[in-house]
């Protein structure tokens, strides 16, 4: 298992291919990566993340432990970064490893549902136009409630 | 009792943390007290159902009891991910 | 959109990242790899997998370009191995970009499962008991009639 | 006409491909031709509900026409992945 929280950015293909090594049990690993996106316009410059130093490491590490017991994994990762990014920036990954592919699926659309509004992350968006949070979406609180 | 707050929270109140002593027993109370000092506590905590509390670094409701708590922490809807 | 059918490895970081590049308009990745099991008991020494030169690369374009379509996705891509693999080595893998994490999860899946029952390869396990085909699954089947 | 065989029905024909005339009208047809032919044909058409076709290389059903076909294919169920 491993969890990490940073400003700094993350190599999508080192991270995988680590993630991916010597799982000689697990037959499948599915990885999901989120990209800052330019905006319906491409007027977005920026987004900054703030996160709740402490409480989102333990509530990451939580989320990880649960998809771990829940979906039988043999191991997850997640990686979600903070401070200021701007489009095509990775802002988060999760990779899920287990033994067949329907877990591994499950585990790791558990993992985002539960990112998306349960981990202590909150996105600011940088335009010309100003500076404005991102609202919650009420579909990311409804997706909660398939587990 | 140490109180912080994150994102437009942060913004309305003007301080990322702040020390206070209260005898407050839930977090209802500690609310209550905080709408009653100041004008930007009153518009920060107006609408209760767009804010979200955790409790020691717990997410939890705004009845639980603060008996033995460190760190109250408020802020919106968390967008991760 | 990238189709292979290739004998030779590849790798998995080196494909994400590649994938994964200038996507400012695709916000979610997900990729799927599968690897090959040790089996129950470790036993498995080899699988062989055969397959219908011509029809597969076909097969797989046009899974590729349905999921492409159907899941409004930015991006898709396939690679599958034939040939000897030994345990632990990658079979295939498939990844999909999307603008949001629910197309680019079930454009995978979709594409899982057409592969799993529609692409013309054959698996062969080989282990100190001899050599054996491996039998198709019914809930493989059965995951199609969900799309 | 070109006809292909994979995995265990390439095993039980002995060959990989073969090319046979034929004046078969659907697949149906030309696995019954086959079968009369010899032993190891009806061997591996035995049970047809465990065995695939492909018409010029795409997959296809048993009453498929064989008019102007110039590849048909047997297999068993797919098990790639």
């Amino acid at each position: 298992m491993y969890v990490s929280v940073q400003d700094q950015p993350f190599d999508l293909g080192t991270v995988s291919a680590k993630f991916a090594e010597g799982h000689s049990n697990n037959g499948a690993i599915v990885t999901f990566t989120g990209l800052v996106r330019g905006g319906a316009d491409d007027r977005l410059e920026a987004m900054e993340i703030e996160h709740y130093p402490g409480m989102t490491e333990a509530a990451l590490n939580a989320m990880a432990e649960n998809a771990i017991n829940r979906f039988s994994l043999g191991d997850a990762l997640i990686i979600h970064r903070y401070g200021r990014l701007v489009p095509g920036e990775m802002i988060m990954m999760v990779a899920t490893a287990a033994r067949h592919r329907k877990n591994a699926f499950e585990a790791a659309e558990f993992l985002m549902d539960y990112l998306k509004s349960r981990a202590p992350f909150w996105k600011r968006e940088i335009s010309d136009s100003g500076a404005s949070w991102v609202a919650s979406k009420d579909e990311d609180e409804d997706a909660l409630s398939r587990w | 009792m140490d109180i912080l707050y994150f994102a437009w929270v942060r913004e309305r109140i003007g301080v990322p943390r702040e020390r206070i002593e209260t005898s407050a027993a839930t977090v209802s109370d500690l609310v209550a007290e905080l709408r009653s000092r100041e004008e930007r506590y009153e518009l920060a905590f107006s609408d209760l159902g767009s804010l979200r509390v955790a409790v020691d670094q717990e997410l939890a409701d705004f009845d639980a009891s603060l008996a033995g708590v460190r760190e109250v922490a408020f802020f919106p809807p968390m967008t991760g991910g």
